[in-house]
């Protein structure tokens, strides 16, 4: 099986590795640069567990392949807190309660960051469709929509403080 | 004497016996004597069946005491999700 | 084992002599949000694969003529950023963001909606109905087609060997014009149409329909074009009446199958309801403007 | 639990809403789940599966993918020992394990699309998916059955030639796929029809419907050169794996050790085995660690779903609305393996309500299907839903209010179940008269909009946990137990443990034990953790503070009699001990080391007591007329929780089984072709709700303390699924004027029933 020589940045740090053709961004960053943050729970875009930003857009890491990464940039859950500090997100799914399995969890805060940098102000139904590509088999979503508007408020508070 | 109520699946091997009197300190006691009278039954009480003593569910608790003037119901054993 | 080769050509000409020499099965990766889920199960085995994401304009928006050029290889979640787009074509841009998920629609095109061929495809009925054609590039050179020329069947295109789509093109808007997409699944996203209805409309200065063009998705093996669906609204106001003769026309072209995602029966009537309420926004949507 | 004064004390830790303690884990990704682990040299397997629904397993080559380069180990049946059947009746820890080895691997016959026939392991993924392929199969195709009703038929392909109805007489001479039928009855519904002037008999019909956990099964196995072996795996109970693991392939318990990842979701569905014997048995034989991951649509295709059911309900009422007789048949599909939960659903579907007469009867019936796997109050909400819709007609039709009708008939303190249980105090009422006082019940609806109301019983339970506490020099807890934890009870157990020990709760620290470290506990399901777990972490700390006590007494020459412990600190019973100053624990447990040695308390328990657990829910939905469309647009939850050790994790129970159980009522249902193969194994057409589907889930936790608990914990995980099916197809009633006995509620159906005539009311 031929492999592909690939550079990319994840989370910051230049990245070089071997990939199969077939190997999907998700297997790469799993099993060849072990961020097993990134989870696969369905491997056909229909759950958004594998969620991560590739050069600034939400995907679903389970839909592109390894080869692509190529020169590109990727932002995965490893990469959302900052040293101690964690992101404004996960301390509120913490503090909401917004997680019971957690296997959906990185998945949900990767695209609720990306939904919070485009629209700093949604609707509950807004933060539901945006979402709705994230499969949650726990919560019922209750407290997962609550704790990304508490993020939404606490941040525009922030930021015209 | 405890008095033991047959319903349900207990019913299938006890024939038209569905209340008997039993002298029995707890559980083990209490299985051992219906082994006696039912031995179909007694082969299948430890894994098949829970009691209720006086209203309250006992699961694999053989050493679990009984009242003289206990009921005591016997239950298939279900599991949960 | 058999290899899979991977080849990310900067040029289209280099794509197509590519696709054109490929022994076996090549396939086009664009967004990859077909390829990769058919690859995984095996429906999909290719030996070659050419990434044109490299290529330079398949990853543009233009104005052109008036209209609108868009790549093939440009996602549908960036359509929905360009306000001016938006503002002509409000019908395709609703149906390319229906497609799967957000994520999704990070990565999937129009281009590739169309080639996947399905019938149930959200983005080709309002293609279609927005009169859209597509530049192809292939061994004989460029050629062009109309949207609803490009799918044949379920899964199978009318492009030929060392063919692929470069780019998708709507064409200018006069005033008073407008489209909408609509579509019925059981959940309110992340499904696939059980029935989808493109509709666009263009009004005189009286209010009337003066040309409309309506098309359905998964009501038949391809994506139709119900021109007598189009006849039953032009030179009304969509009163009831029209709207009832619309509903009725929807259904009437309808050739549904049964399967895991709806009835016979239930496409049939649902895409009346859903011709009548897209030509109900639509019809809105160019009075306003 | 003799020590029940607690109960009427504030407290500093139960009941506060506090962070769990393995979150930020959780949402850094740090957190390792199945299949998360990586180790070196490690192996990737993959599984052959049974394209075919019924079929005679002639032959399996092997010997072509053996030579693939890559290729490390490959098993078949061969590879695993046959086991003997048990005896009946199964209680539900004895799976047969002559149909466990057959789940885990065709032996004689594939009896479902997805049965496990080979498993290789090799390098890398791709190569072992290579290797599949040249694994060549015979197999001689049989005919088929999906549906139990027609499985039940005398002309039905039987699926094991040596399975005679049990519980029929007299003994069949012919085999079937009835496994059992199982009967229980009270009273005499003949007089209780008798004296009814209202009869209504409905059929009622539920499709198999999957768990949906959102991390597909895997493990890690890694046996050594000693013949041990280790496993890791995302599992709802890794020691009743493990002992299960030991029957399978003939191993001793003490040679084997498993433990538990993080697991993303189970509900019932990770009590079972899959992939964990064939990857013990391909590292065996390959020498080196091997990963099993299925993929989402193995998991559809191979592991256990939930019966679909279909169920006949007669129920009879007077006038005044009181239930005068109630029959029941249900007709559960149990897959290709015996197991449907008709017992559970005998014993749950009438039990909250107060009947004289009472008769069910149950068949468990096999059929070409995945072998059922537990799913959340397993068996009961779609008896519940036939149930609750029933009394919603008469309801209708007698003209009184739907919860009028509840409370008319609700089980109280002395009422007998149909099994002849006697309860205790049970709140059914209160609940009820607190749905009535809540604003949601009486809040006015729009067009197209319908309310609809169900409640729902079940039992937790109980059975063995082990728990041990360590108190660390610097006087930090450190608390051991043995229950994976799927939604949060780490949280609890920390609660417990500081709240016996009067320190603050982030000082005390859950692990999850590995099988050899502690005691056998039973599974993280039956609503069990937080009640029997929870008793075992109470007991064990208890025993903690009794050494701590007794140090204390040594320190004051007093005995331990004369010391009580209050909030962290060793005191003085009373003023007559003596005038001594408080000991913190961690001025104890500083000490312990040189005072006989550290502090610890451990508890091996079997938590008895288990007892019902009562929900109620209510909904608004709202119906597209032209389309059949439902959307929920309201929900409230009812519950008795016991008391909420972590309300928010209570909180989120209610709302993730209500949603659980709307998806189940709108949506989600296995469809087969007519090959018997699985047509929507993927998440794209086994539609489970999304964000946008559903509304908030308002919850209303009333806390009547269970008597059985020291802190009146009631198990509350799987009561929420079982109202919503019949509450939302209650409401689309209300809405539409039809009923719909069929689940799920699609849009056809309802467009269909949409072109009937409505359902005649007495009410108008």
């Amino acid at each position: 099986m031929a492999r592909h020589h690939i550079t990319t940045t994840v989370n910051g740090d230049i990245r070089e590795v071997l990939v199969e053709t077939t190997q999907s961004l998700l297997d790469v960053l799993r099993n060849e640069l072990l961020l097993t943050g990134t989870k696969e729970g369905c491997g056909t875009g229909d759950c958004g567990a594998c969620s991560v930003m590739l050069d600034g857009r939400l995907v679903c890491s389970c839909l592109v392949l390894g080869v692509e990464a190529d020169g590109k940039e990727i932002d995965t859950i490893e990469g959302m807190a900052q040293g101690e500090e964690l992101h404004p997100l996960q301390r509120n799914f913490l503090e909401h309660a917004a997680l019971q399995c957690g296997i959906c969890t990185p998945g949900f805060l990767i695209a609720a960051r990306a939904l919070l940098e485009k629209n700093p102000s949604p609707t509950e139904t807004e933060v539901r469709f945006w979402l709705a590509g994230n499969l949650c088999r726990c919560t019922g979503y209750d407290k997962i929509v609550r704790a990304v508007m508490a993020t939404a408020k606490e941040l525009r508070e922030t930021t015209h403080a | 004497m405890a008095r033991v109520v047959l319903t349900g699946e207990a019913r299938r091997f006890t024939g038209d016996v569905d209340q008997l009197e039993i002298d029995a300190k707890n559980v083990m006691q209490l299985f051992r004597q219906l082994g006696q009278k039912f031995p179909e039954l007694g082969a299948v009480l430890e894994d098949g069946f829970a009691v209720a003593i006086d209203g309250e569910i006992y699961e694999d608790s053989l050493l679990q005491p009984i009242k003289p003037d206990s009921e005591v119901v016997l239950i298939p054993k279900i599991s949960g999700g | 084992m058999e290899d899979i080769r991977y080849e990310a050509p900067a040029t289209v000409a280099a794509a197509v002599k590519l696709l054109a020499g490929a022994k076996g099965t090549a396939k086009v990766l664009a967004g990859g949000t077909d390829l990769l889920v058919q690859m995984r199960s095996d429906i999909v085995v290719p030996s070659l694969i050419v990434d044109i994401k490299k290529i330079a304009d398949t990853g543009t928006i233009k104005k052109e003529k008036g209209g609108w050029r868009i790549g093939a290889s440009v996602p549908c979640a960036v359509l929905g950023e360009q306000a001016a787009l938006v503002r002509d074509w409000p019908g395709v841009v609703e149906a390319a963001e229906l497609i799967g998920s957000t994520q999704v629609q990070g990565r999937a095109t129009l281009a590739g909606n169309l080639c996947n061929a399905s019938p149930a495809a959200d983005s080709v009925p309002a293609l279609i109905a927005a009169g859209a054609t597509v530049a192809i590039a292939g061994p004989k050179g460029k050629r062009t087609a109309k949207a609803e020329e490009i799918a044949v069947g379920p899964g199978r295109t009318s492009l030929q060997k060392g063919e692929f789509v470069v780019s998708v093109f709507l064409p200018p808007r006069p005033k008073r014009a407008s489209d909408a997409y609509l579509r019925f699944i059981p959940r309110t996203e992340m499904d696939i149409a059980v029935v989808g209805c493109g509709i666009a409309l263009v009004l005189d200065k009286k209010g009337l329909i003066e040309d409309a063009r309506v098309s359905l998705g998964a009501v038949a093996p391809t994506p139709l074009l119900v021109k007598e669906a189009a006849k039953a609204i032009v030179g009304t106001s969509l009163d009831a009446q029209a709207l009832e003769a619309l509903a009725a026309a929807a259904s009437a072209a309808c050739r549904p199958i049964d399967d895991k995602r709806g009835t016979k029966e239930f496409r049939i009537k649902v895409a009346g309801v859903l011709a009548r309420r897209a030509a109900e926004t639509a019809y809105e949507r160019a009075r306003a403007k | 639990m003799p020590d029940d004064v607690k109960l009427t004390r504030e407290f500093q830790v139960v009941g506060h809403r506090k962070v769990r303690p393995d979150g930020v884990d959780k949402v850094t990704g740090r957190a390792k789940y199945g299949a998360d682990l990586i180790l070196p040299g490690m192996l990737y397997g993959k599984v052959l599966r049974s394209p075919h629904a019924h079929a005679i397993i002639k032959k399996i080559d092997v010997s072509k993918a053996l030579k693939l380069p890559g290729v490390k180990a490959i098993v078949t049946r061969d590879d695993f020992p046959d086991q003997p059947k048990s005896k009946p009746p199964y209680g539900p820890r004895i799976a047969d394990l002559w149909d466990t080895t057959r789940v885990i691997m065709a032996r004689e016959k594939a009896l479902f699309e997805g049965h496990p026939v080979a498993a290789v392991a090799a390098t890398s993924e791709s190569i072992a998916k290579q290797a599949l392929k040249l694994i060549k199969v015979d197999y001689q195709v049989l005919p088929h059955v999906i549906d139990p009703i027609e499985a039940m038929k005398p002309d039905a392909p039987i699926l094991h030639e040596d399975q005679f109805t049990l519980g029929v007489e007299p003994a069949p001479t012919k085999p079937s796929n009835v496994f059992r039928v199982m009967k229980a009855a009270k009273g005499d519904t003949a007089i209780g029809f008798g004296e009814a002037d209202v009869v209504v008999e409905r059929e009622f019909k539920t499709q198999a419907v999957h768990q949906g956990y959102i991390e597909p099964h895997a493990c890690v196995a890694n046996a050594s050169e000693d013949g041990s072996v280790d496993v890791w795996m995302s599992t709802q109970g890794h020691f009743v794996a493990r002992n299960q693991l030991a029957a399978l392939l003939g191993m001793s318990v003490g040679k084997i050790r498993f433990i538990s990842s993080e697991i993303g979701g189970g509900f019932g569905g990770k009590i079972p085995m899959y992939g964990e014997p064939l990857a013990v048995r391909l590292s065996q034989k390959a020498h080196r660690p091997v990963k099993m991951v299925m993929s989402r649509d193995e998991v559809f295709r191979a592991t256990g779903p939930t019966a679909g059911a279909t169920i006949r309900i007669k129920i009879g009422a007077r006038k005044d609305g009181r239930i005068t007789a109630a029959e029941a048949e249900l007709f559960y599909q149990a897959g290709a393996f015996k197991g449907a939960e008709i017992a559970a659903a005998i014993g749950c579907m009438y039990s909250q309500y107060d009947l004289e007469n009472v008769s069910i009867v149950g068949y468990d019936i096999v059929s070409n299907r995945p072998r059922i796997a537990a799913y959340r109050a397993p068996g009961v909400p779609m008896a519940a839903f036939g149930v609750e819709s029933v009394l919603n007609e008469i309801a209708d039709k007698l003209g009184i209010d739907t919860v009028d009708l509840r409370l008319k008939n609700a089980a109280k303190q002395g009422t007998v179940n149909v099994q002849g249980l006697r309860y205790g105090p049970i709140g059914f009422i209160e609940m009820l008269e607190r749905v009535k006082e809540h604003p949601h019940y009486k809040a006015p609806l729009g067009k197209n909009q319908g309310r609809g109301f169900a409640t729902g019983f079940w039992m937790h339970a109980g059975g063995l946990s082990c728990a041990s506490i360590n108190v660390q020099d610097d006087g930090t807890v450190t608390l051991i137990e043995g229950n994976p934890d799927i939604g949060g009870s780490r949280a609890s157990m920390c609660a417990m443990a500081a709240e016996e020990l009067g320190i603050p709760y982030e000082k005390v620290t859950t692990l999850i034990a590995d099988t050899s470290s502690l005691g056998f506990t039973f599974l993280t399901a039956g609503s069990r953790t937080t009640y029997a777990t929870g008793m075992a972490v109470v007991e064990a700390t208890r025993n903690a503070i009794k050494v701590c006590c007794e140090r204390a007494a040594a320190i004051w020459g007093v005995t331990a009699e004369q010391v009580k412990w209050e909030q962290g600190f060793a005191k003085p019973a009373s003023a007559n001990v003596g005038d001594f100053a408080p000991l913190s624990l961690s001025e104890l447990a500083k000490k312990a080391p040189m005072m006989g040695g550290p502090i610890a308390g451990h508890a091996e328990i079997n938590a008895t007591g288990q007892g019902p657990a009562i929900g109620a829910h209510l909904v608004d939905v709202e119906v597209d007329p032209e389309t059949g469309f439902v959307k929920p647009l309201r929900f409230t939850v009812f519950q008795d929780v016991g008391r909420a050790i972590s309300p928010d994790y209570v909180e989120g129970q209610m709302q993730g089984g209500a949603v659980q159980g709307i998806g189940w009522a709108l949506n989600e249902e296995y469809i087969y072709n007519d090959k018997g193969q699985l047509v929507n194994a993927g998440f794209l057409d086994y539609r489970i709700p999304v964000a946008s589907d559903v509304p908030m889930i308002d919850t209303v936790m009333i806390e009547e303390p269970n008597p059985n608990h020291p802190y009146g914990v009631r198990g509350v995980g799987e009561t929420p699924i079982v109202p919503p099916q019949a509450a939302v197809a209650n409401a689309v009633e209300n809405a539409i004027g039809r009923r719909l006995n069929e689940l799920p509620l699609s849009p056809p159906k309802i467009l269909k029933a949409l072109s009937e005539r409505p359902v005649a009311r007495a009410a108008e």
